[in-house]
């Protein structure tokens, strides 16, 4: 079943319910994924598109409850397949008053349970995490070294301390941290945000993943380390292939390194396609929000076609109160007359416009 | 209650005796020895020597270590102790003791008994007086002028002047002169006040860490071993708790109940209650030097006005009689023909009436302008309930008769300096405690008055001041009892007290306690001769 | 996921509720017994004043020593002395009125005061009165007090001044630590950018709108400190004294007859000093939450 | 620990421990400061019963030899604790020092014991509360625990009397020396257990440890953990739960001292507490300073070991400035 993709998400849907509030936020609603073995998958998106809530809903690491997840994720790993998303439902109590839900009740414990007894044996073995702002995601009163050792003693065959530590430095090395014996023994607050992040990637590949996550792995660092992280993953992803769940507001990045790109918008995906095809910017068919998000983008490329940069007006949705139509209609500079109905009133569905490359816009409709 | 003012005074003595001299070693008595005591006290000793101690809890200690030239039995009689023998002069200025030889200290750890001698006495009295001596004895010993030695085995003291009952003062507890390791005075630093050695039936073993003092029999007691083994006296510092500790067998005495655990121990059939008289009763002292209390009516009215037998029976469960007047009762100057003021609220108005006090607008009596209103002081005392009952009582009864009374509570201290140095007060409640009923110069003649006088209310009447002097210099007792039952009747009638009661206190202990007898005052005189069954000393 | 759905564009009428009703329900229930617990107090505060009791709290009964609850009328029975337990606790409220607000006063004012010159001046004042603070808190508050009784008296004020007094560091580190705070989110520099007096930003910003609540629990923890210390005291014969009822030494004069089997006269003042404490802190802790819910979301 | 986290440590002992110093000496300077302004003659304890004049209090006066001039005393006396001399008890003549470490040393057996009842109660509570948010299990308990440290103490240790000794006779009523000996840890555990609830310090302890947990709980390194699989409490239990655990108990070091006094007379236990009250009915000035010197001695080495453990496990500490350390 090689031709089965690694990781296959299905419909996601992640709300939080905001009890001062009493409605649900809809951080990600309805996403649709999947990574092949090997591939890199680009997500991009403003602050706030769902991109990171829908990575932490793949490890099952949605925290700030009471909130809920359905919908599936069907991750592939040596041969078998684990559904990420057991059905959690039952955790979830509702309790309505005239039409409105005034409380959401939630079994945490059952909940957390559920997630972790099913996670325990994929987290960090088969799914590894990057996360951004590498400074705080380190923790701060352990050496580096030993952060690493724990993630290999934790998830490789490695014997003894020994050789983990061994391991540890090797890895150290591969992510070119400079004298990497003298790091070992650093405490996080000793490392710069560039050698932190390096640490980070290391101990996400120190035990081997097959899925790797990185959750805006640039963000949080001045532009030079920016592009020097960004040079890492890419030689890491020729070295070692890894499938790769790349997220990030950075388009340079992702079209550095992503395969295939999904741009996420209003906690959905807008546009899923090759690489090239999604980042071109004449290419068409395309969703209105990807180009204009392009069009944002500080580039040679922009500045000599326009002279000058665009931005996309407007603003994000509100996650707690989405329109009934397209979620872009807001903001969308291409409506016309004879869609605006559509497009006001009726969601487009996410339609392949072309082998591979699927787009959701009632521009593409026909 | 367990602090006092203490006054004492002494008695008239039998002049000469020469009683049997039991020789030392195991009285035979035929009672078993051994068993161990403990008892409960309220409150930790300061020091452990009959010198520079100066509460009761220390007392009791040195009741049972030491021995003074003469005793005082329960009968106020004058005994021998270490004197076995003495004689007064004509003109009773010289006061001879014939010492008993047969007395030794108790031994210092690694050394030798020594005998008791002359020299200790004279060194006793030398040190007592030393002006660097930390001690309240001084001022009872200014009369004596000198003292010397005759022979290993008697001593003479010199008197500046003869006075009363002398013989009495001679029961000062003797201290060796190996104890203190200053040789001329003696402080609360020597270790002398916490390891004592004495004379007495029984010997300071230990101090525990817990402060529990532990005193062992004194097997060769000029007056024979005592029977029981072992005295350990137990601080408490919650009477509640203490009485519990009673109850519970973590004690097997407690030597001054509260009024209030009586009736819990007197249903109890594992405990003996045993009353003893003690030569002291409350009363309300007035200061005479306010303008409100000059009147003597004014002070009749306050104690018509108290219904004393109601607070009595309610607050003590009856345990006591009222006092008519100055002298204890049950001394022999007590005046029985004097009844206690009645309890008659009308006549107490009546009589503030008569000293020109009328209701004011706010039902408060009032004299030209100036409200009756009245400050009593109260020393404050963690354990104090009996106080504030007759206080609180005292100011309601009052109350109901138009006078407001203003209760104020003071620490120990501040109270003493404002009620014997300054005078600034209106009314205490005190009691006094004799250790002779008899005589009450101090408290009543004019010439004591002033700071730190036992005289605080400032009372003077010539015609006490004349009766006081005259009793004081008859030597015939029954003039002498003429004169005091005058005395009583008058200072009833003045009331510069309002006299209150005399209270039964109560020893209780286990059962398992016999032949125990308690002295009014000074409590363990007789420890000696308790024993324990040898069945019950497990 | 329809299960859902039917809530999902509810949002619009429903944002924004007021406290109230978005609070969870249990710290509502504290606050209000918090709140119920103050307006008690205060009532009996002003029906103590105007003598408006079941009894003559001074009202001296010999025949009823420790009367059981209900005897002759007396709701909670009667104390050692024959008097109404009930009127005496509503009367004991002022003995602590005023001393417990001078506590208060006393660690409130200096405790803002020393707080907010350290997080807003920083640097020396800072380490000063870092010093000052950790000086005060290495005084025992108790031994403290036995301290002062030896030297001066055992009056209720200056004992409440050492309250006040051992209090001020809370405050003052609660003040500094959220002007440190308000410092990281760069709120200071705002306000100063935006041209406002220091004092202004201090009294009016930094005090009034992001410590007021912190200082409003602070004042009912304090008086509730302020209760058991006098408490304590009464029980070592220091507290407030007789005949001026105070919960303590009513506890104090009753728990004699504890032993007796006679629980109510102490235990009838120890509940209420139970409860009226217990409500300070739940009312402290309620609002904490709920305010703390509200900025979060 | 390893020999690189060893430097950082000495390091800020040394500071540490300079800082306690200048405490104490400031400590003592307003104990002094008190008891000078104090009105009254604390020597007329000495004269008790008789009704003393000032000739014999001066008398007394120079017999012990006090200076006169305020700072003369103040020096020497100062002088004086530094030799380890506490000066001689007014009431007993005893060593004050001396004295003190012997009923010390029982005061802090009482102290250390009820800390750890408190936190046995405190510590189940906080995690619970703070991991599961609240639940109907822990509410009732937080509750309790609010209950609890609203008590007076004294009543609290008359119920226990009450019920343990007087009722169900299970606890001795004696003081240790006296009791048998396998008895002697018996009666201690009652007045402990007492004191670690009733110091009203329980309630404190479980909001400071829920707040501080529940912070660190969502911190990135936290998040980080569990994405790499590791066990979050290995990651979570120095920050979230070591450090605010050593913070709050040395803070309520007082409390519990100042509690200890009213045990010690309820259960009639031979510590500092019941010396200080002693002493400060006699107006037993030297006692009562070398009381509170004491104490506050104890409450600065709590914190000084509070700080020593922060230091031992955040290795970063030794690199900042040691701040106001405000609770937040």
């Amino acid at each position: 079943m090689t031709g089965a993709p690694l990781l296959e998400i299905e419909n996601l849907r992640t709300y939080f319910y905001s009890r001062s509030k009493q409605v649900f936020i809809r951080a990600v609603d309805g996403v649709t994924l999947s990574i092949a073995r090997g591939e890199t998958l680009g997500v991009v998106g403003e602050s706030g598109s769902g991109k990171s809530v829908t990575a932490l809903s793949i490890t099952g690491l949605v925290s700030a409850g009471p909130g809920v997840i359905s919908g599936t994720i069907a991750f592939r790993a040596d041969g078998v397949e684990h559904n990420l998303l057991p059905d959690l439902d039952q955790y979830v109590r509702l309790k309505a008053r005239d039409g409105r839900i005034v409380e959401v009740s939630k079994d945490e414990t059952g909940w957390r349970k559920a997630v972790e007894r099913l996670m325990a044996p994929l987290r960090g073995k088969e799914i590894a995490m990057i996360f951004q702002s590498p400074k705080s995601a380190l923790h701060p009163f352990a050496r580096v070294g030993d952060q690493i050792t724990e993630a290999i003693r934790l998830h490789t065959r490695a014997k003894g301390p020994g050789e983990a530590k061994e391991r540890a430095l090797h890895w150290l090395e591969r992510v070119k941290i400079d004298s990497p014996r003298l790091r070992f023994d650093n405490h996080p607050y000793g490392l710069s945000g560039g050698m932190c992040q390096r640490a980070v990637i290391a101990m996400a590949l120190a035990s081997e993943p097959s899925l790797l996550i990185a959750d805006e792995p640039t963000t949080g660092l001045d532009a030079t380390i920016q592009s020097e992280i960004v040079g890492l993953l890419a030689e890491l992803k020729a070295e070692f292939g890894i499938a790769t769940l790349l997220i990030s507001h950075d388009i340079r990045a992702i079209s550095r390194l992503a395969d295939n790109v999904a741009v996420m918008y209003g906690g959905t995906v807008v546009e899923h396609g090759p690489a090239p095809d999604v980042l071109a910017p004449r290419f068409a068919p395309k969703h209105p929000y990807t180009t204009a998000l392009l069009a944002s983008i500080p580039s040679v490329q922009n500045v000599r076609d326009k002279g000058y940069l665009t931005v996309v007006e407007g603003e994000v949705p509100d996650a707690v109160d989405l329109p009934r139509g397209c979620r872009f209609y807001a903001r969308c500079n291409r409506v016309t007359d004879d869609i605006r109905d559509k497009c006001a009133n009726h969601e487009p569905e996410l339609r392949e416009v072309m082998p591979g490359h699927h787009v959701r816009c009632w521009l593409c409709a026909e | 209650m367990n602090k006092r003012i203490v006054v004492v005074l002494s008695i008239l003595a039998v002049v000469v005796g020469t009683p049997p001299v039991s020789p030392a070693g195991p009285k035979n008595d035929g009672r078993p020895d051994g068993g161990t005591l403990g008892y409960g006290e309220y409150g930790r000793p300061s020091t452990l020597d009959p010198i520079t101690s100066n509460e009761m809890v220390s007392l009791r200690i040195t009741e049972l270590v030491f021995n003074g030239l003469v005793g005082i039995d329960e009968k106020q009689e004058i005994v021998p102790e270490l004197a076995e023998r003495w004689e007064a002069s004509k003109d009773s200025r010289t006061y001879t003791f014939f010492l008993r030889k047969d007395v030794m200290w108790h031994p210092k750890e690694g050394e030798e008994a020594k005998p008791f001698t002359a020299d200790d006495v004279v060194f006793t009295y030398k040190i007592m007086m030393h002006p660097k001596t930390t001690t309240p004895l001084k001022v009872r010993y200014e009369f004596i002028e000198s003292v010397e030695k005759l022979g290993d085995y008697g001593v003479q003291f010199t008197l500046k002047r003869p006075i009363l009952n002398a013989l009495a003062k001679f029961s000062f507890k003797v201290i060796p002169k190996h104890g203190p390791s200053h040789p001329l005075y003696l402080t609360r630093e020597d270790p002398f006040v916490r390891h004592p050695i004495g004379t007495g039936p029984f010997v300071v073993k230990t101090i525990t860490t817990d402060r529990e003092i532990v005193l062992v029999a004194n097997e060769n007691y000029f007056k024979g071993r005592p029977h029981i083994n072992r005295f350990i006296s137990k601080p408490f510092a919650d009477q509640n708790i203490m009485t519990q500790a009673l109850m519970f067998n973590a004690i097997d005495m407690v030597v001054l109940v509260n009024p209030r655990d009586i009736p819990e121990l007197q249903g109890d059939k594992r405990f003996v209650l045993q009353p003893y008289n003690a030569l002291s009763y409350a009363f309300f002292g007035y200061n005479v030097r306010s303008p409100l209390l000059a009147d003597k009516r004014v002070r009749q009215a306050f104690a018509y006005a108290v219904n004393r037998q109601e607070v009595l029976d309610s607050f003590f469960n009856g345990q006591g009689t009222l006092v008519s007047g100055p002298f204890a009762p049950g001394s022999w100057a007590y005046n029985l023909d004097v009844r206690p003021l009645p309890f008659d609220p009308q006549k107490a108005v009546a009589l503030l009436r008569q000293a020109g006090f009328a209701p004011g607008p706010d039902g408060t009596l009032q004299k030209d302008g100036k409200k009756l209103t009245l400050s009593l002081k109260v020393p404050i005392e963690k354990e104090s309930e009996a106080v504030k009952r007759v206080v609180l009582a005292f100011q309601n009864y009052l109350k109901n008769i138009g006078v407001a009374i203003k209760v104020e509570f003071k620490e120990w201290q501040a109270w003493k300096e404002s009620v014997f140095q300054e005078h600034d007060f209106d009314i205490i409640f005190a009691s006094w405690v004799f250790d002779d009923s008899a005589d009450i110069s101090s408290l009543f003649h004019s010439a004591e008055i002033g700071a730190w006088k036992n005289n605080f209310g400032g009372y003077s009447n010539p015609e006490v001041d004349g009766l006081i002097v005259e009793s004081k210099l008859t030597l015939d007792h029954e003039k002498r009892r003429t004169i005091n039952r005058k005395l009583h009747t008058i200072l009833a009638e003045e009331a510069p007290y309002t006299f209150l009661w005399t209270l039964t206190n109560y020893s209780g202990y286990h059962k398992k306690l016999r032949r125990v007898a308690i002295h009014p005052y000074k409590f363990f005189s007789f420890a000696d001769e308790w024993f324990i069954p040898a069945a019950d000393q497990k | 996921m329809t299960r859902y759905s039917q809530i999902a564009g509810e949002g619009r009428d429903a944002s924004d509720l007021p406290v109230w009703r978005s609070a969870d329900t249990l710290d509502l229930a504290y606050v209000g017994y918090g709140l119920l617990i103050v307006a008690l107090v205060l009532v009996s505060y002003v029906l103590g004043v105007f003598n408006w009791l079941p009894h003559d709290p001074e009202q001296i009964r010999f025949d009823l020593l420790n009367a059981p609850p209900g005897s002759a009328g007396h709701l909670l029975g009667t104390d050692f002395l024959g008097r109404d337990i009930l009127s005496r606790l509503i009367v004991a409220i002022q003995a602590y009125f005023l001393p417990g607000l001078v506590a208060i006063v006393i660690s409130l004012v200096v405790g803002t005061t020393l707080g907010a010159l350290a997080g807003y001046r920083g640097g020396e004042v800072e380490v000063l009165v870092t010093y000052v603070n950790n000086l005060v808190d290495s005084f025992p508050r108790l031994v403290l007090i036995l301290l002062v009784i030896a030297a001066f008296k055992a009056d209720i004020y200056y004992i409440m001044v050492i309250v006040g007094v051992t209090g001020v560091p809370v405050v003052a580190s609660l003040v500094a630590g959220k002007i440190a705070f308000l410092r990281q989110k760069h709120f200071i520099e705002a306000a100063l950018v935006l041209g406002l007096p220091s004092h202004v930003i201090v009294l009016k910003h930094i005090l009034w709108y992001h410590c007021g609540p912190l200082l409003v629990i602070r004042a009912t923890i304090g008086m509730g400190e302020a209760i058991l210390i006098e408490t304590s005291l009464s029980y070592l014969g220091f507290g407030v004294q007789e005949p001026m009822p105070s919960w303590g030494n009513m506890v104090q004069a009753g728990a004699n007859y504890f032993f007796q089997g006679k629980f109510w006269p102490s235990t009838a003042p120890a509940l209420a000093i139970l409860l009226t404490i217990l409500g300070f802190h739940l009312l402290g802790d309620g609002l904490n939450s709920i305010l703390e819910d509200r900025g979060g979301k | 620990m390893k020999l690189a986290a060893l430097r950082p440590v000495t390091l800020v002992l040394s500071r540490e421990l300079a800082l306690t110093a200048l405490l104490l000496l400031g400590v003592s300077f307003v104990v002094f400061v008190i008891l000078f302004l104090a009105p009254g003659d604390p020597f007329s304890v000495l004269l008790e019963g008789q009704m003393p004049s000032h000739e014999a209090r001066a008398g007394v006066r120079d017999a012990l030899g006090v200076p006169r001039t305020w700072y003369v005393q103040y020096v020497s006396w100062l002088g004086n604790l530094l030799r380890g001399n506490f000066g001689t008890s007014i009431r007993t003549g005893l060593p004050v020092f001396g004295e003190i470490v012997r009923v010390g040393l029982s005061t802090l057996y009482l102290t250390l014991g009820s800390m750890l009842v408190t936190l046995l109660i405190a510590v189940p509570i906080a995690l619970h509360s703070s991991v599961r948010g609240a639940t109907p299990l822990n509410r009732p308990f937080t509750l309790l625990a609010y209950l609890v440290s609203s008590l007076p103490v004294f009543w609290l240790g008359y119920v226990a009397i009450y019920l343990f000794s007087h009722k169900l006779g299970v606890f001795p009523l004696v003081s240790a020396a006296s009791a048998s000996a396998d008895r002697a840890w018996l009666y201690s555990l009652l007045p402990i257990c007492v004191l670690g609830i009733g110091n009203g310090t329980v309630s404190e302890v479980v909001r400071y440890l829920r707040e501080e947990l529940s912070r660190v709980m969502a911190e990135d390194y936290i998040r980080t953990a569990r994405a790499k699989g590791a066990s979050v409490w290995r990651h979570a239990f120095k920050e979230g739960l070591l450090i605010p655990m050593t913070e709050i108990i040395a803070s309520k070091i007082p409390f519990i001292l100042g509690g200890a006094v009213i045990v010690e007379q309820v259960f009639n236990w031979p510590g500092m507490g019941r010396m200080a009250w002693q002493a400060a009915q006699d107006r037993d000035f030297p006692a009562i300073m070398g009381i509170v010197m004491i104490a506050a001695t104890l409450v600065r080495l709590g914190s000084l070991l509070q700080r020593v453990v922060y230091v031992a496990v955040n290795p970063r500490a030794s690199k900042q400035r040691r701040g106001a350390g405000w609770a937040e």
